[in-house]
């Protein structure tokens, strides 16, 4: 194959095929039971030293419950697919959890500003990184969910983010055209929050599904967190629903409200004031660590986490504020 | 009647006119978005709007905080994903992309990835996101930013987002899609467009009140002044009406100015 | 690019995304009423000589309604894009519409045998052939639909079903593994038959989606004909469900039953007795000509022919044999 | 007491057992399909069908005539699509293919597409549908075909879906996945297997009342007859009972023998 131009930076993953076929060769299929806590799951699936993605869109759809418990198991020098993360990275960030990132969109929540921890972070030099874009990485994630090591898309091209990335460009075999091939990356671990799932992990999702239905399939390892645990008779009858099925999955967490400080589509919008604290008092590091204390390190449940944060009063509230509603 | 309104809103109302009716857009964050609202409840009531996050033509009912939360398919056409809206734009169904960026050069390459050194940078920003991904695969790119002398630079510290890259025929030779670029940049000062030959900036109108010697000045690099450069028509009463009464109530983007 | 091996047949459509992209800058993104019958539909977007594609699957989810008016038509020389075709390609080889096909899985009507005539055209040579895999052209629209050239498969591979297809071996250019890359196929026209659409082409889907999801995106131009039209309101009110956005359709024909004789999930099963009434006529040329002229050339709408088909009676027992319905 | 059964139902008792519990399953349309619901509803309740149009893990309520009818589906566990069917194939999730075929050779290669020259074609059949793909996927290819000197021939009039192709380390080289390949070739005379060394068939057990003899005669090609060769186990009165009453009530596999 010719390749006739390549990104310098270093792949964290191995795109071979064949390798991740032989782990799926093993992964069970049986239809089991996997319930289990946050702890249980981090315990079991997210080693120091893994490659985590996270599902969602940065304050959307996360899974806030385990990334809490991830830093309260101190978790160590973790790979990251930085696809728009916003609360999430700035979570990894402020447990000095990774050391490794794909970076499509980090630091930044958007519309919200800048994280300064998350910034003096990726300015420290500490933390390796490779640059993609956001299409760029959720073609990665197609690839490996189609179980091939490449992808080839027309972006990134002729650009510096194409030369700090992995990435090359290829020729097609039919017409010329020039492309950037991205390495397919099977994540060692996702973890994704959705609506419903049942206790073997069949999952729905309302609404967009970002580039959570490619992770899902990427993944090694899959941990659900669900706003709901529904019945498996209820998946049978609306299968068309189904988007992520059981035999992908290794853990299901039934977590309400447990996107929060994220937007839950259908059900509660993001906490701003919250979101807008933490971009606060991370410009103090004393203030910063007696925050993280209060609020992650200090509580040993996400329930616990709810409270201090407002509990139920503020919950309703957030209900009150999301404008998606059933009909 | 003299109408008062300030520099982002005078950008906002600006970029909203070149958002015709019946075209797609693709917006990112912020502005783009209240501009591409701002544009739906004037001009362009079937103008569709599409989030990289995979929302698709949503009655908007507030500004999204993100281009991926639930507003932005808020009775909308279609809740897809990712690869559905960037798949969207790369076959060739997206008029328009929408930007903002933190350094621009005049071929209109945009970065919003570092300034300084890439390594040793002197500020990391959050990189691509979806930016280069709409530049490449739209077909007119529009950006919106401020105009100053350390934004509009000679040379980009580093090339987030592909404009015409160093010149004519080079997005063809890298490979992105045939026919795509930028097209207008919006600032508080001016609208800036290309030259056909050259692919370089070129002042297309000033906004009231402002010199061309002071684009010029704010400008970082040489732009091309034609010999006839328009005024951009200030906001009517009517855009800045929807606009601070329906687009953005809490001033969360035109208070920013 | 190093292209390691190539199928020897040719290729039928253009695989250029610059010029699929050409076309697609034109095409009207205006949200419009855009109902027509069948007849103008065909007229409009089907000429002869164009390369056609059909959604579902054989003789399940179908068009119908489309085909017959192609037939009455008297198209010619059209091409075709056979990916498990049953019953549509037992149509049109009945039609004498067509002179060139890609082939995944023709002539063959699954478990109920094979059809005697679209037999006899394949076996003519009057029809221009290229061989591939079902998942090869579902990767080819895959391709298409992502705006690429072409898309990388590890089927096909080592068989005489690459040798006679158009796809070319090349190496991945991160791990050197071979793959069979296909080229992009836009079709011409597609025809879907679907549930649910409104005026404007937004369409739902219930059950399995085949490979029209894809088709719909690769297509140039998009004829729905749908079980039911709905309000444009009800679809804003469950946009996940949305699987066809208006932009991507041309045309939207009300028709209920549309996919008669073939099954439609959740509403009516197949009529096995008339397909295979169609597999014992078919083998008397004499007693087929009468038999096209008495169902598809004789009649003047679908409702005639599903009068001719045993009408009312019928179409309530086919819905009786229906046993996936609603909870 | 003397079972009676034909040799269709012989041919789907016997390949059914080797559909292992809590294992996925890519099957074809007709006796395959048959073979999975009969696992299902003997040894393996949690065996797990995948079908090429979409369905998976439907409760079969009664024998699919297509692999994309509403059958297939049928309080399923999900209703999706080609791609994403074939792609889980391709990711390494599913254990067994379970094929048919026209014709076979010695290498388990297999024709589905003509008899006789391509361009000139005696006999025109469907072509490989998904069959090359599931067999080119999935970590164990089942086929389940009549024995007869026309099907088992030296050499296949065109490769449809790949065997071992032309033997050891072709799979490989042809770029087709690490560890794949034919398992068991299930016929109305025998189980056939393959040497690990050659690649090519091998008689691993004959049907009560078949002769090692017989299934030599009817096939096209030198097979290997190991030194011990086990009897079939014949069916059992439950496979019997479940097949004919709850798998294939109206006969439409099994009255085919």
């Amino acid at each position: 194959m010719n390749v006739l131009d390549k990104g310098i930076n270093a792949l964290f993953m191995d795109p071979e095929p064949d390798n991740a076929r032989q782990f799926f060769a093993k992964k069970s299929r049986a239809m089991t039971d996997k319930r289990m806590n946050e702890k249980d799951a981090v315990e079991r699936f997210i080693p120091d030293g893994c490659y985590l993605a996270i599902g969602g869109f940065g304050a959307n759809r996360i899974a806030t419950a385990v990334i809490h418990e991830i830093l309260r198991a101190r978790r160590k020098n973790l790979g990251f697919f930085g696809h728009t993360s916003t609360h999430d990275f700035q979570l990894l960030c402020a447990g000095q959890c990774i050391d490794r990132v794909d970076i499509a969109y980090i630091i930044g929540l958007e519309a919200r500003g800048l994280s300064p921890n998350a910034r003096r972070v990726m300015e420290s030099g500490e933390v390796q990184v490779c640059e993609w874009t956001n299409y760029a990485l959720a073609a990665r994630l197609k690839a490996a969910a189609e179980g091939v090591s490449f992808a080839i898309v027309r972006c990134m091209l002729g650009t510096d983010t194409f030369k700090m990335s992995a990435a090359r460009v290829i020729e097609c075999p039919f017409t010329g055209k020039k492309y950037a091939a991205v390495p397919a990356v099977w994540p060692d671990v996702a973890i994704i929050h959705v609506h419903h799932a049942d206790i073997y992990g069949n999952c729905q999702i309302r609404g967009i599904s970002i580039a959570d239905l490619e992770l899902a399939r990427a993944a090694k390892h899959v941990i659900i967190t669900a706003e709901r645990l529904i019945d498996n008779t209820a998946i049978r009858m609306r299968p068309t629903q189904t988007v992520i099925p059981f035999y992908l999955v290794d853990a299901v967490i039934e977590v309400p409200f447990g996107s929060y400080p994220g937007n839950m589509p259908y059900l509660y919008y993001s906490d701003e004031d919250h979101l807008a604290q933490w971009l606060t008092v991370e410009k103090d590091p004393q203030e910063f660590k007696k925050f993280l204390d209060h609020y992650i390190y200090g509580v040993s449940s996400f329930e616990q986490y709810l409270e201090r944060c407002g509990g139920l009063a503020k919950l309703k509230q957030l209900q009150k504020l999301e404008t998606l509603v059933d009909s | 009647m003299t109408r008062e309104y300030n520099k982002v809103e005078m950008m906002i109302c600006a970029s909203s006119r070149y958002l015709e009716d019946g075209k797609t857009v693709a917006v990112g964050t912020g502005a783009p978005c209240a501009t591409a609202m701002l544009a739906q409840k004037t001009a362009s009531p079937n103008l569709v709007i599409l989030f990289e996050a995979g929302g698709l033509a949503p009655a908007l009912p507030q500004m999204p905080i993100s281009v991926g939360d639930s507003r932005t398919f808020f009775r909308g056409i279609m809740a897809a994903g990712m690869v559905e809206m960037m798949t969207t734009c790369c076959r060739g169904l997206v008029d328009y992309a929408f930007l903002g960026g933190a350094q621009i050069d005049k071929y209109g390459n945009i970065n919003s990835t570092v300034i300084g050194n890439y390594k040793k940078p002197k500020v990391r920003f959050p990189g691509s996101g979806g930016a280069n991904d709409f530049a490449s695969f739209c077909w007119r790119t529009l950006i919106m930013t401020v105009h100053s002398k350390s934004r509009f630079v000679e040379k980009v510290d580093f090339v987030t987002t592909a404009g015409f890259l160093t010149g004519p025929g080079a997005r063809e030779e890298a490979g992105l899609p045939l026919g795509t670029g930028p097209y207008k940049i919006i600032t508080d000062l001016a609208v800036l467009g290309f030259d056909e030959k050259t692919k370089t900036m070129l002042i297309e109108s000033v906004h009231p009140g402002v010199e061309v010697a002071t684009v010029k000045q704010e400008t970082g690099f040489e732009l091309i002044v034609p010999d006839f450069i328009r005024k951009t028509p200030p906001p009517t009463d009517t855009e800045l009406r929807i606009l601070r009464g329906e687009v953005d109530p809490l001033r969360l983007i035109i208070g920013r100015s």
